[in-house]
């Protein structure tokens, strides 16, 4: 699944946006972890089809996935 | 101003580049022929040349998960059109892009029959825009570098 | 904008006639030179064609006792610059003479670092103004006649 | 001395400035109910000064004296 970056998590990854295969929330955070260095030190939220989730989930794969930094809006 | 009438429509609220004073004052005239407000009450958010560290902000790169940002705005529209039912209208646009210190990046602007709904609706959007709306600023420095803003 | 320095400064908040909105993108464009400023906060008077007793409201005509109301605006501006101190500007204007519905006739505008002092600041000019000011407004009905305006 | 007068009370009074010798400010608002027809059932304030006014107050005959219907700016 691609999964969108935002912001400054962009930055650390180098892209706004990579191909994760995950199969729940819990496991796209592993996965992101592995990818984006120094992520679990960071706030930063997951949003699922354009709503911010916080607990685990299962994925289907045809989710909308975004992982966003803290928001500056304003 | 027909749009007026759907509050629920799909809007953009992004725009590329600074907010200009002319744009601002294109909006406000079109209201002119609205006879039954009496109020408007505006905000507008004007990036500031902070000093971080010793070092002073020339811009902010404003970038946006625009699709989920637009589909908050529906959602705090909506909560404001039933919270201020005497609120005639309401808009709201956001700069993407850089935008240089003294320029305006952020536009809310309610308009009411009295003062009190417009007042009270621009303070509510503009918290939760600010809350709500996946935007992130990159604060680039005259001295060069950046530090990536965050709201509260 | 080096007359911010001095809020004691005596000025005359009138204006003959309405308050285009091009006056409004002037006064905002000025600030774009003061970088320590975070949030613009602005409200504005428009006149609504009320009906009343089965007449509407063509036009209000407004008429002052300046002196007094420029004093009063004096005493308002240095209670708000001392109750908000990070308010940077504060800019009042009210119109005189014959303001037709859907015309501005009142504009408040407050500037600060940030935006919780700019609203609340223009919150308590805005009402003090209606309050306090010894300004008076006579209703003109489209089919003849008028009503004296009365705040309250 | 010369009273100012506004809005509604300068219409009822057909003037907006009128010429009365009061000594007092009691003595002012019983010359102006006499002078301005229906005055008694308004609401109105007398300035003395530029500042409103509501005891009695002797007069020098220098001060700047308005008569005032309500307030209806903004």
């Amino acid at each position: 699944m691609e999964v969108l970056l935002f912001g400054l998590i962009a930055e650390k990854a180098g892209a706004d946006r990579i191909q994760l295969d995950a199969s729940s929330l819990d496991q796209l955070r592993a996965l992101l972890s592995a990818r984006v260095e120094g992520l679990a030190q960071m706030s930063y939220a997951i949003a699922v089809d354009r709503r911010v989730v916080q607990n685990d989930m299962p994925f289907t794969g045809a989710e909308e996935i975004a992982v966003l930094p803290p928001f500056a809006g304003g | 101003m027909m749009s007026e009438a759907k509050p629920h429509r799909k809007r953009d609220i992004f725009v590329e580049g600074a907010i200009a004073p002319s744009f601002i004052a294109d909006n406000i005239a079109k209201h002119a022929t609205r006879h039954d407000i009496g109020a408007h009450e505006i905000f507008l958010g004007q990036v500031r040349a902070d000093v971080i560290d010793g070092r002073s902000v020339d811009a902010i790169e404003y970038t946006a998960y625009a699709d989920m940002a637009n589909e908050q705005m529906t959602a705090i529209r909506e909560e404001a059109f039933t919270r201020w039912p005497e609120m005639t209208c309401l808009h709201v646009h956001h700069s993407l892009g850089t935008i240089k210190a003294g320029e305006l990046c952020f536009f809310v602007f309610a308009s009411a029959s009295h003062r009190q709904q417009a007042r009270e609706a621009v303070a509510y959007v503009t918290d939760e825009v600010k809350k709500r709306l996946p935007i992130f600023g990159k604060e680039v420095f005259t001295e060069g570098g950046h530090v990536w803003k965050q709201n509260l």
